[in-house]
């Protein structure tokens, strides 16, 4: 903050050559003309700001003006509870007493929020937030009236997480109903908001959300501090905070997690978690996050738990297999020919009849190829997205193996690669850059290479840790009560503990006394 | 920085890994042909006593390694001169395990691809699992070994059509000599390889968890090893004898179905794992060795070299794979046995002694 | 062939080498490169195809001795 | 920068390593021709002549199998299958094969040239079936008529699978003959196979064994024969007991199919008198009864069973007389059994176990049961 008023200072001296009287304690002066002129100066090229000057219809000598931003103010509150009073009011008061300020701002301006402040940089910034300034001749203060106009998404259900059991509502762009969003979730006076403001230029508000008697020791402390180490100009998302403060900087794998849904938050808080809101993005960030999370859905736990446990294991086997199969196939068709039946050898040989490029690059080039469909698909606007789905149907499926330019195996693989890294949006990421990885080590090296690379993949996953936790926590244990909730969803009545090391500081989640 | 720690279940995992190491691949008990399950069984019993004396060595000295143990009760210059044996003996371990891998693959798997690339790929997956540290090791092993289990579990069940008993007759056909023979192989070839794991133990939770790490690792261990090789000459009968890797060729025996059949990867997938696990916990106690002995501030500074080095040195040891096999039933024994046992047993009795001593002396002070 | 090894090495020396360096280690710095040394020596004869005589003969023969067969 | 320096050298290492060392083990699967049968004959020029059957596929979406037949020569069998590179003009992968043909006349002299680097090699699998060609030419076999399948060493490998429903021929690949062959008083056995002429076209067909003495083969024996000598291995698991049931005046003939059997092989050691006892025990049940004959009943069942011990006590005790005296070979493994039960005696005798064999006294007893009499609960009765 320091530098921040240090760099404001230097931008303010440099001004001074302009022979514009600027207050050097950037205070307002007593004159209202000046103080406009200042104003002028400071939104220079800005031509959305508005300047409206009015008089009392009694009090001729007080002279008034409003300073606002078009669109940032709702004009009916500016027009009916700001203009209309103050130029129709009695006003008995003398000029120069000096509480007419004080009084308009109790008697007349109708408005839940009026503050009165004089410090130049804190006005400006509330009329860039949408509040409106309200100038009085011969003050050196000034009245900030909220009229902030909030143009804000409906609540929608999100696109990147549907559900069929549960509640449909999402986050939107705006931090103020996100949190209320929250609120009502959670209806406990534990539930503490802490505000921070980030991003020089943008001033993006940051709110850190979390449960005073249930949150994990430490992780509060060390979100703050990396909060702090954090000095970027612009913060448009949560996925610049979400890359800046994570654990393993090189590493593919995400340590926090981002969910856009606050039953799904809500559940983090419970949990012991930290969340973590940014103004203008619907994505909330939650930490310390497990790599198990990324298998879990929130219906997971409204749904019935066999239907939900059996998700979990469709979740994690499609997940192993878009990283393993090309990679196994690769290694079986051009290594490994023994370990295949014979059948399947032979039709395999006969589809290969007359291929030119080698099984490696085939399935290299077609699952780039898948990725380009797939990133086009989501870019394109929807009648042209279903003209790609032709075209890649076709090229791919039908023509590329009559031209013999892959074989049809290869084509089967990349389809069912591409489906099953489908079903795990939230990591695909990573899932490419494994995936890769493990078909080019199998290229070199077979089954083996891909064994290899599959170990190294395993250690880089175990030795991650997210915020002091082990990001595979969850994983090899079955027995303990963090199995529970990790490659299948146990029945609620199950589950009384919060998962171990995140809840710790409150382990009971469901009493078990009668 | 956080002290590593392994929980108890990670470690007998890793224990009963590290036992499986390249015997898996080899087998066990190479004279005494149709009684190595005798044999084996008698290694283990064999090795209990020594097994016991390395869990009373960590229990005594809990959270130090083999290497702060022996620069404690050995002194400063007779400590690091052990020390330097131990840092060697890990080494040409890890060396010969890899070797060991390296040529399964180049016979059985791939014949074609030069034998220093197996090397390189073990190796290098061994230099980052070490420079990681034995957390992410010990979790790593937590996930594989028990699927690893289950695996190993399966493919037995599904011998049991293939297995013919009257290969275990006639009984003692050789009188006892050649069972002692290869018990005596055992004992040295996996079961008292785990003084290396001494290294490795200074990082477990708690101060009594030694003995059970030993008790239930062996245990697994020992089961797995002497089942494996039980199946294999109750599916090979004599051909058991004379297969470099006889456990490849008794899971390729496996057809149940014409549709669960060609089924060796999974003794490769368990090899390979093992082998990874041993040779990894070799290159980290012989780095640890050579921190301690040059006193360098961490051991991951000379993980890579380290590496390399054993790579290299698991290319040249030997010729072919016959002097392998030579190697591992033959000379090993002799070769590990002052390190497995004249050293342990040597320490552990200075130590005992020294703990006396000091308890003597504490009642006065009460 | 024996550019490979090199580039190995150069690779080595940003990844291994250098931290060390300049995190003033240096006794672990030392002891590195001696151990570096080494390696690079055996990787550029075996690279030229020198045969390294293997250390386990004189072990080998010595327990033959020692025990016989 | 330094981040990109270190990516550009990990890339100019990997496509390096990329150039230099190609993809060692790395084989495309229409680069090679995949092996499914062999048969190994005596050379006309050179030591041994192999022939080779090549599953030759064609065609993608509606793709061909059919075999192909090639044969090279060779000082070994690994010399003539290096050979054949030079006529496929690709390399023959072996892992598939499924079965391997030994010519009469190889097997006369020694085996163990051709089992031995099929054994070695890493390619090579277990697994495979073995064979004895008892006609002249065991290449011919590969060449013969194909019925169910399209390719003749899938139809031959379906064929020894399913004797078992048969028993006439024994079950055998590469770990059951090594163990018989280096095996202390055991013979190897092999199933034999010919080409039989039938409606104008040759095909072959699996029946019979080749009995060995150490790597030679000595003799043959036929289905029937194979039959009873599987009995006292013990590796009966299915087949049929045809059994002549003689009432006043009528005879029919009963098909007893086999659905369980045992036999329980012991050497009965008195000091130097070493005798076998062989006791067979059999899960029958009547599957034809050829005339109107009533012997769906208690009574029926104990006469037929009866007839059957007889009838197997007489056939297993002439084979394994005839073994014992034409062929003097121990393929029962009756030394093996000496050996499991008393490894001391069979240390003394070992030396003189082919004088022994040929004179060992066997006992042989027999005991059918008779299960059921499938889905009839009589005979069909005619009605005149």
């Amino acid at each position: 903050m320091f530098k921040n008023l240090f760099k404001k200072n230097k931008h303010d001296n440099n001004n001074e050559n302009d022979n514009i009287a600027i207050p050097k304690k950037q205070k307002l002066v007593k004159s209202l003309n000046d103080n406009i002129a200042l104003f002028k100066y400071i939104f220079k090229d800005d031509e959305t700001i508005i300047i409206r000057d009015f008089q009392n219809k009694q009090l001729k000598e007080a002279n008034c003006c409003i300073i606002y931003i078009d669109g940032m103010v709702n004009t009916e509150i500016v027009n009916e509870n700001i203009i209309q009073p103050v130029l129709r009011t009695d006003l008995s008061v003398d000029i120069e007493s000096d509480n007419l300020l004080e009084e308009l701002k109790r008697k007349v301006i109708v408005s839940n929020d009026v503050t009165i402040e004089s410090d130049i940089d804190k006005i400006t910034s509330s009329i860039i937030y949408g509040d409106t300034l309200f100038l009085l001749d011969g003050y050196d203060k000034a009245l900030i009236i909220s009229s902030k106009l909030w143009l804000t998404r409906a609540i929608t259900e999100p696109e990147s997480s549907k559900v069929i059991r549960g509640p449909r509502e999402g986050f939107n762009e705006s931090l103020i109903i996100n949190l209320t969003m929250l609120r009502r979730k959670i209806k406990t006076a534990d539930l503490k908001f802490k505000f921070r403001v980030m991003g020089e230029r943008t001033l993006t508000k940051v709110c850190i959300c979390y449960i005073d008697d249930l949150v994990m020791d430490g992780v509060l402390e060390e979100l703050e501090q990396r909060l702090d180490s954090i000095k970027i100009d612009a913060i448009l998302d949560s996925g610049y905070i979400q890359e800046l403060i994570k654990d393993a900087p090189y590493s593919p794998i995400e340590t926090v997690g981002a969910s856009e849904r606050p039953d799904v938050v809500a559940a983090k808080l419970l949990e012991g978690r930290v969340a973590l809101f940014v103004d203008g993005s619907p994505f909330v960030l939650t930490v310390p996050l497990l790599g198990i999370e990324n298998l879990q859905s929130n219906e997971d736990y409204y749904t019935n738990y066999i239907y939900s446990s059996f998700n979990r294991i469709i979740r994690t086997i499609t997940a192993v297999s878009s990283v393993a199969i090309p990679s196994l196939f690769l290694s079986l068709v051009t290594f490994h020919q023994e370990m295949l039946p014979t059948p399947l050898l032979v039709s395999v040989s006969a589809s290969r009849q007359g291929v030119p490029f080698p099984t490696s690059l085939s399935l290299f080039v077609m699952l780039f190829v898948f990725d380009i469909l797939r990133e086009a698909a989501t870019r394109m606007p929807g009648p042209i997205g279903m003209a790609i789905n032709i075209v890649g149907t076709l090229v791919l499926g039908q023509a590329a193996v009559e031209a013999r330019l892959v074989s049809a195996p290869v084509i089967i693989i990349t389809a069912i690669t591409g489906i099953t890294s489908l079903m795990n949006v939230g990591f695909i990421g990573p899932i490419i850059v494994v995936r890769s990885f493990l078909l080019l080590v199998t290229s070199f090296y077979g089954f083996y290479g891909f064994f290899f690379g599959f170990i190294i993949v395993v250690l880089h996953l175990m030795s991650i840790k997210s915020f002091g936790v082990p990001y595979m926590m969850s994983v090899t244990t079955v027995r303990d009560h963090n199995g529970q909730d990790a490659w299948i969803r146990a029945p609620w009545w199950v589950m009384t503990l919060r998962p171990k090391m995140i809840g710790s500081k409150n382990l009971t989640r469901q009493s078990t006394e009668k | 920085m956080q002290k590593e720690q392994i929980s108890d279940k990670e470690a007998i995992f890793l224990y009963a890994s590290f036992l499986l190491g390249s015997t898996a691949l080899v087998g066990i008990g190479g004279d005494a042909k149709n009684d190595a399950w005798l044999a084996g069984i008698i290694g283990v019993i064999m090795s209990i006593p020594m097994l016991l004396i390395y869990s009373r060595l960590s229990n005594l000295y809990p959270g130090r390694d083999l290497f702060d143990i022996l620069d404690e009760i050995l002194g400063k210059i007779l400590g690091k001169i052990v020390s330097i044996i131990y840092t060697l003996f890990s080494f040409h371990l890890g060396a010969l395990v890899i070797h060991n891998f390296a040529q399964f693959i180049n016979t059985a798997a791939m014949p074609e691809t030069p034998i220093i690339i197996s090397m390189f790929f073990l190796g290098l997956v061994c230099i980052y699992a070490v420079r990681l540290g034995i957390e992410s090791l010990s979790k790593t092993i937590g996930l594989f070994f028990p699927l690893l289990l289950i695996m190993i579990f399966i493919v037995q069940l599904l011998t049991i059509p293939n297995l013919h008993f009257e290969n275990l007759k006639p009984f003692l056909a050789n009188g006892l000599k050649p069972v002692f023979k290869g018990a005596f192989t055992a004992f040295a070839f996996p079961f008292t390889e785990t003084v290396v794991l001494l290294g490795v133990f200074s990082s477990l939770k708690t101060k009594k968890s030694a003995y059970k790490i030993s008790f239930f690792g062996l245990l697994i261990g020992a089961i797995v090893i002497i089942s494996l090789s039980t199946r294999n000459t109750l599916v090979l009968g004599g051909l058991a004898g004379s297969l470099y890797f006889p456990a490849h060729v008794a899971v390729s025996m496996i057809s149940v179905g014409d549709f669960i059949q060609r089924i060796e990867v999974t003794v490769a997938i368990t090899l390979v794992f093992n082998v990874f696990v041993k040779s990894s916990v070799c290159l980290l106690v012989a780095c640890r060795g050579i921190k301690k002995i040059f006193n360098l501030v961490e051991y991951r500074s000379v993980v890579i070299q380290t590496g390399l080095l054993m790579i290299f040195l698991s290319y040249i040891v030997y010729d072919n794979i016959m002097l392998m096999t030579y190697w591992a039933f033959k000379v090993y024994p002799y070769y590990a046995f002052p390190m497995e046992v004249i050293f342990p047993v040597i320490v552990w009795i200075v130590a005992e002694i020294k703990v006396r001593k000091a308890n003597k002396l504490k009642p006065v002070e009460v | 062939m024996f550019l490979l090894p090199i580039l190995g090495y150069i690779l080595l020396f940003f990844i291994d080498f250098k931290p060390l360096y300049k995190q003033k280690r240096w006794s672990d710095f030392w002891v590195n490169t001696f151990i570096g040394v080494v390696t690079f020596t055996m990787a550029m004869l075996l690279s030229f195809g020198v045969k390294i005589p293997s250390p386990e003969k004189p072990i080998r023969e010595l327990i033959t001795m020692l025990f016989g067969k | 920068m330094r981040v990109v320096k270190i990516s550009f050298l990990v890339l100019m290492i990997l496509v390096t390593s990329f150039l230099v060392t190609g993809c060692w083990n790395y084989k495309e699967i229409d680069k090679m021709a995949i092996v499914s049968g062999v048969a190994v004959d005596k050379g006309k020029k050179e030591k041994i002549r192999l022939t080779v059957e090549i599953i030759q596929v064609s065609g993608g979406s509606n793709s061909v199998t059919s075999p192909k037949v090639i044969t090279t020569e060779g000082k070994t069998i690994f010399d003539a299958a290096r050979n054949a590179i030079s006529i496929v003009g690709k390399k023959l992968y072996w892992s598939h094969v499924k079965v391997l043909i030994i010519s009469k006349e190889l097997a006369k002299k020694d085996v163990i040239p051709i089992m031995d680097w099929y054994k070695r090699d890493s390619e090579t699998r277990f697994d495979v079936n073995l064979l004895i060609s008892k006609g002249d030419c065991a290449a011919e076999i590969l060449t013969g008529k194909i019925l169910t399948d399209q390719i003749m060493s899938f139809e031959l490998s379906n064929m020894i699978k399913n004797q078992k429903n048969l028993s006439k021929a024994p079950q055998s690949n590469m770990v059951v003959y090594c163990n018989q062959l280096e095996g202390e008083g055991i013979q190897p056995v092999l199933p034999t196979i010919e080409l039989k002429k039938i409606a104008n076209s040759k095909i072959p067909t699996i029946m019979g064994t080749g009995i060995f003495k150490a790597d030679k083969v000595v003799g043959y024996i036929d289905g029937d024969e194979t039959m009873n000598l599987l009995f006292v291995k013990d590796e009966v698991k299915g087949g049929v007991l045809v059994v002549d049931v003689k009432e006043k005046d009528k005879s029919t003939s009963v098909s007893l199919e086999i659905f369980k059997s045992k036999t329980e092989v012991k050497p009965i050691i008195d000091g130097k008198n070493i005798k076998m006892s062989i006791k067979i025990e059999t899960e029958t049940a009547i599957d034809e009864v050829t005339s109107d004959i009533n012997i769906i009943n208690q009574k029926g069942f104990e006469k037929v069973e009866n007839l059957a011990e007889e009838k197997l006590k007489k056939q297993v005790t002439e084979v394994i007389k005839k073994v014992q005296h034409k062929y003097k070979a121990d393929v029962f493994g009756f030394g093996s059994k000496v050996n499991q039960e008393d490894p001391k005696v069979w240390k003394k005798i070992e030396k003189d176990w082919d004088k022994k064999f040929e004179n060992l006294e066997v006992s042989v007893d027999a005991k059918v049961h008779i299960r059921n009499s499938a889905e009839l609960s009589r005979t069909l009765k005619v009605w005149k």
